[in-house]
């Protein structure tokens, strides 16, 4: 029987090109050589009991537990830097932020996760954010925002204890202050002014524009459809028509002349 | 020394013509007493059986309920306690309600019979061992109704399976407590154990014992429906086999049933090779003996039962499961050829007297 | 010539095959979509008799996303992350297939530090992924305890990929033109420590698995699949390999950095569930060959080709490529026309054509052995559906 | 066999083979009545031994009004690969059926059917494969439209 298991392969044997470097292994399967009944059955019993021995290894051993007991080592739980759990915004020091509302990531993200108003009336410069929203129940944390901000204003960070009672909360206004960057910011002297530049944003108020948003898109849906219905009845006609024209000439080569006209 | 054995069906016996009120008071404490023994004995069991697995798998278990999670089997009680028991629409709801009670039922009438020390015996009878295995096969019966009576073909599937081998199981078990019937020369429970004063069945019959012990095991194993034979369960093959549609305190009847067929497994293990309630005594080294004794008899039970409990589990958490024709198999061409010889074996021992402190 | 569009209930109602007087009632049974030995959500409708397994009607789309088309609304950057939902356990190697047909066909430069990269972390997930399918086919033969120490080694590697990708199980690592972060500072001490903790356990792995009778008992020819059948039928990796082709692309058609590395392919003789066991283990110590003879020899150079927020355009045409996942070949067919999104995208995944020996495999076998047979090929469930 | 042997070699076979520009595999474009035959000598010709059929998927040429349909096969034995290229009409997508020549066809042509509403004649069992049997419409067409679908806002 242990014979079977060794034997080169019959069938295709590998081509040459396969052997290259390594070559293909076969046999070295450790088969329980059963070929003396009373002889294989002892070599079975003495498996199963290196099974029982590896198993109750484990059981003498109570430093091999490697469960983490989770709430409980919340301290000492550290996630690496780079682990994706929230969307975070880098502000500086002073609490000012980079975000020249480049709209980059917005376009880069593949499901809208990231939804960017601008201010109406900027304070200082052109264009200045109002609300950097970042929707948690549809992010797929592909990291793609993160890795193509030019200025580096996203980043990851391990806060992943993210869950809340009402959906709505999963989007995240994400910048602290409505406003313009930390460059322009820091050219102004006046702190006064400074404050009147920027406009405090709440991390849970993003909502309402998720909502606005979802209504705009309703109505572009209805309208897309509708594009795409038009589309459908146009290109049955024009296949109508070179059906027709097909079965014309024969009859009525002035009739097809007319239509082209 | 000499064993005082007296059985809580004999002190009834005592009681009766005296004061026949105090006797039936003492029946209903004994009835609560064993109501309340298979309780605690389940809770425990299963508890054990958590962290044993956790242990064996690199885990913690359950640590949350209580000090390691003592509580955790209570408070996963009152939840099956809480849980929607449901009947399937198209199941036969007579059955469907039965089959828990019956497979309980089977397990809870052995438990009457274990000796569990001198005076921890509810009833001693004469055909102790006969009636044990009569009355186990009841359990089969339960598995069968509840799988039958689920209207579902994977319960359906699972029962035939636990049927065809509990049955065949029981015939290799069978021939296995003969030839510790045969050493003892008695079929009564408490008279096993005292035959064993002089050294355990497991050893002193010159591997006669020690092959009857694993056959034992192994076909005892595969009547409890555990792994590497809990094809009747089979949860990668069978969902959950008979117990599919069973949910809330009819599936928790099955589930304290099953533990508690492992406790009378190793009980009866321990009674008939390990010497049950007997320290281990060693022919009539007196000292030695006298030493053994310092620890009392319901200790050496329970420590005799936790070891092959133990050992029950191991097997558990470390095979896979048989196929259902190799576990036929097994029963059919390996098991049962064994068994005989060796009851034949043990016949000639016995009759010759070739045995450790024969006499 | 008839084009006849059949049901599922028709399929399945068709008539007994059963001819002798003695023979038994066959039945039909749903074995899933939720089933614990299907690992997801697949749905086996199975002809019985008994217990023997008469025919097996595989039902898909319970997980069914439309990636292809979902692929043709984004651009191809967009569309590397999607594919990480396909094979979820093997999301790299995913990643760098859609990367090599955008790379090949974009004509993209990449240094070789950056392959060398790729090829380390996906020779770390192939461990990884093999790491839990043994553990899952303990589980699925019967023996919990090997999922766990199957989990407790994959966890190792889960953090070494944490630290360096910051993602568990959906990557979005490899990108076109490069890779995402370059690796962390400890990668190299972590996957040392890694391999010299592994290569402790595998013995282990044998001792409770691959030498146990039982295990040898139920997987011995089981499920035998002849190398013709096997090529017929579309499979490809330990299936194919399992059955005495030594077909690996890898060595056939090296990418990444496999030229310059020494592996040897594992190569079984029946084609039975123990020979597909046995390359998996095996394959398991050749990646970490590989691994070993690449973890002190990363070569220094850029990790990000073009800025990542780069505009790709692809030439219009068909574009194809394939790389061998734990799993198989995972071909990628990529139409373009020549814009900012794929025109059409086509996965060829490997799972997919796997799954369909099933069919070849299971008849006339128990449901025990379609467990086991299941569990040796190894299923992701959205990587046939997609 | 390289490229431009290998497309000789199934020239010779099937002399109306036109080679597909635009693609980096050998790709020949065939007609779709010869198709069976020609897989079956490509299979069986000991030169070729194209032996595996690695996948098979269905272009939505809208545009020019038909329906691409791409043959990878791949031969092990010999390590050389080849596309074919059928198209079909748009309107009466009927192409044989290669569930003869590979078994695994049967599956791959019934995804194409599910989700491009390709048909192919003599299949043994053509029905949907992932979407249910009473779905409408074919979700891989360019003009495919439902109302679950949803556009990336502006």
């Amino acid at each position: 029987m242990s014979d079977e298991s060794i034997a080169a392969p019959e069938v295709l044997p590998p081509p040459e090109k396969h052997v290259g470097t390594g070559g293909a292994v076969t046999g070295a399967v450790p088969w329980i050589d059963k070929s003396g009944a009373i002889g294989g059955v002892f070599k079975g019993i003495r498996s199963l009991f290196s099974g029982m021995k590896v198993t109750v290894g484990y059981l003498m051993r109570p430093s091999t537990v490697i469960t983490q007991q989770y709430p409980e080592n919340r301290e000492t739980l550290k996630l690496p830097d780079r682990f994706r759990a929230q969307l975070a915004f880098n502000h500086d020091d002073n609490g000012y932020h980079k975000c020249t509302m480049c709209r980059i990531c917005e376009e880069a993200c593949p499901n809208v996760s990231i939804i960017i108003t601008g201010r109406e009336k900027p304070a200082v410069s052109k264009k200045e954010i109002d609300s950097f929203v970042w929707r948690l129940d549809s992010c797929t944390f592909c990291n793609t925002c993160v890795i193509v901000c030019p200025f580096g204003v996203l980043r990851f960070d391990g806060t992943f204890e993210s869950s809340v009672y009402d959906r709505r909360l999963l989007a995240y206004t994400l910048n602290d202050y409505a406003g313009p960057v930390a460059s322009v910011l820091e050219k102004i002297e006046d702190p006064e002014a400074r404050k009147a530049a920027m406009e405090k944003r709440d991390p849970y108020g993003a909502h309402t524009i998720i909502e606005a948003l979802a209504e705009r898109q309703r109505a572009k849906k209805a309208a897309t459809h509708a594009a795409y219905a038009a589309a459908k009845a146009a290109r049955i006609a024009k296949k109508e028509a070179a059906k027709a024209a097909a079965e014309a000439p024969a009859a009525e080569p002035a009739a097809e002349a007319k239509d082209v006209g | 020394m000499s064993w005082q054995v007296k059985t809580m069906a004999e002190r009834t016996g005592d009681l009766l013509p005296g004061s026949p009120w105090t006797a039936v008071l003492y029946v209903l404490l004994t009835i609560l007493a064993v109501t309340a023994f298979v309780t605690l004995c389940g809770l425990v069991l299963i508890y054990a059986e958590r962290k044993v697995s956790a242990h064996f798998q690199c885990r913690l278990g359950p640590m949350r309920v209580g000090w390691h999670g003592l509580l955790q089997t209570i408070a996963d009680t009152i939840k099956l306690l809480l849980k929607e028991d449901i009947v399937p629409r198209d199941a036969d709801a007579l059955l469907h309600i039965l089959a828990p009670v019956l497979s309980f039922a089977g397990m809870l009438l052995v438990m009457i019979a274990l000796p569990m020390s001198p005076s921890i015996q509810v009833a001693d009878m004469n055909i102790g061992v006969l009636y044990v295995t009569a009355v186990s096969g009841l359990g089969v019966l339960g598995i069968l109704l509840g799988g039958w009576s689920s209207n579902n073909k994977w319960s359906l599937l699972g029962a035939m399976r636990a049927g065809a081998q509990i049955i065949s199981y029981e015939v290799s078990a069978t021939l296995a407590l003969l030839v510790v019937v045969l050493f003892a020369g008695t079929l009564q429970l408490s008279g096993i154990v005292q035959s064993q004063e002089t050294g355990w069945w497991i050893w002193r019959a010159h591997g006669c014992g020690i092959v009857a012990f694993s056959i034992f095991m192994i076909a005892g194993t595969a009547e409890i429906n555990r792994t590497p034979f809990d094809l009747a369960e089979g949860e990668s093959e069978l969902t959950a086999g008979f117990h599919t549609e069973y949910s809330g305190l009819r599936f928790s009847f099955f589930f304290l049933s099953e533990f508690l067929n492992m406790f009378v497994l190793a009980a009866m293990a321990s009674t008939l090779f390990l010497g049950g309630w007997m320290p281990l005594h060693v022919g009539h080294f007196t000292v030695f003996n006298g030493i053994m004794d310092l620890l009392p008899p319901g200790l050496w039970f329970t420590l005799k039962t936790s070891a092959v409990i133990f050992l029950i589990m191991w097997f558990r958490w470390t095979f896979p499961r048989l196929r259902v024709d190799q576990l036929m198999r097994l029963e059919w061409k390996i098991l049962l050829p064994i068994g005989f010889v060796n009851l034949f074996v043990s016949a000639a021992c016995v009759v010759t007297g070739f045995y450790f402190f024969a006499g | 010539m008839s084009v006849n569009v059949s049901t599922l209930q028709a399929r399945i109602s068709g008539e007994s095959t059963a001819s002798s007087p003695l023979s038994t009632e066959e039945y039909f049974v749903n074995m899933g979509p939720q089933h614990p030995s299907t690992h997801g959500v697949l749905r086996l409708v199975l002809r019985l008799d008994g217990e023997t397994v008469r025919d097996v009607v595989p039902v898909l789309g319970y997980i069914h996303r439309g990636i292809e088309k979902m692929g043709e609304h984004g651009n191809y950057r967009q569309f590397v992350h999607l594919v990480d939902r396909m094979d979820y356990l093997a999301a790299l190697s995913n990643n760098w297939a859609v990367t090599m047909v955008v790379e090949k066909a974009a004509k993209m430069e990449t240094t070789d530090r950056i392959q060398a990269i790729r090829t380390l972390v996906c020779e770390l997930q192939r461990i990884q992924s093999h790491q839990l399918w043994w553990g899952v086919f303990g589980m699925d033969l019967g023996g919990f305890t090997p999922f766990f120490y199957g989990l407790r080694d994959r966890e190792q590697l889960c953090d070494i990929f944490e630290k360096t990708i910051g993602a568990r199980l959906t990557m979005n690592y490899i990108q076109p033109g490069g890779v995402m972060y370059d690796i962390h500072p400890d990668f190299v001490k972590d996957v040392k420590t890694f391999l010299a903790y592994f290569k402790s356990k595998l013995p282990e792995y044998d001792t409770l698995m691959s030498e146990n009778v039982i295990i040898q008992e139920r997987l011995r020819g089981i499920g035998k699949l002849s190398a013709e059948r096997a090529l017929a039928l579309g499979a490809t990796g330990p299936v194919l390999r399992a059955s005495g082709v030594a077909h690996d692309l890898r060595k056939s058609e090296p990418y990444g950095l496999y030229s310059q590395v020494d592996f040897d392919v594992p190569v079984g003789t029946t084609g039975d569930c123990w020979d597909r066991y046995w390359v998996r283990m095996e394959e398991m110590r050749q990646s970490i060959r590989i691994v070993e003879q690449l973890i002190d020899n990363i070569p220094e150079g850029k990790t990000f080709m073009v800025k990542p927020a780069a505009k790709i355009k692809v030439p219009a045409g068909v574009h194809y490529s394939h790389m061998e996942t734990p799993r198989g070949v995972l071909g990628v067919v990529l139409v373009s026309d020549g814009k900012e999104s794929p025109y059409r995208i086509h996965c060829r995944t490997p799972n997919f054509n796997n799954l369909w020996c099933i069919g070849e495999m299971a008849t006339g076998g128990r449901i025990g052995d379609l467990v086991a047979m299941l569990s040796s090929i190894d299923l992701v469930i959205p990587d046939i559906d997609r | 066999m390289d490229a431009p042997n290998l497309i000789a070699a199934v020239q010779a076979l099937q002399p109306d083979a036109t080679v597909r520009e635009k693609t980096d595999r050998p790709t020949l474009i065939v007609p779709a009545e010869g198709l069976v035959a020609l897989a079956t000598r490509l299979r069986d010709d000991p030169a070729l031994k194209f032996e595996l059929l690695e996948a098979h998927t269905a272009i939505d040429w809208i545009e020019e009004d038909r329906f691409e349909l791409l043959y990878l096969l791949a031969s092990i034995a010999h390590g050389h690969v080849l596309t074919l290229s059928v198209s079909v009409d748009r309107e009466n997508p009927e192409v044989p059926t290669l569930c003869n020549v590979y078994p695994i066809a049967e599956w791959l042509e019934r995804e194409s059917y599910d989700l491009m509403g390709i048909l192919y004649d003599d299949h043994p069992d053509l029905r949907r494969l992932f979407l249910e049997d009473d779905w409408v419409g074919f979700p891989l067409r360019k003009d495919y439209e439902d109302d679950f679908m949803l556009e990336r806002p502006e």
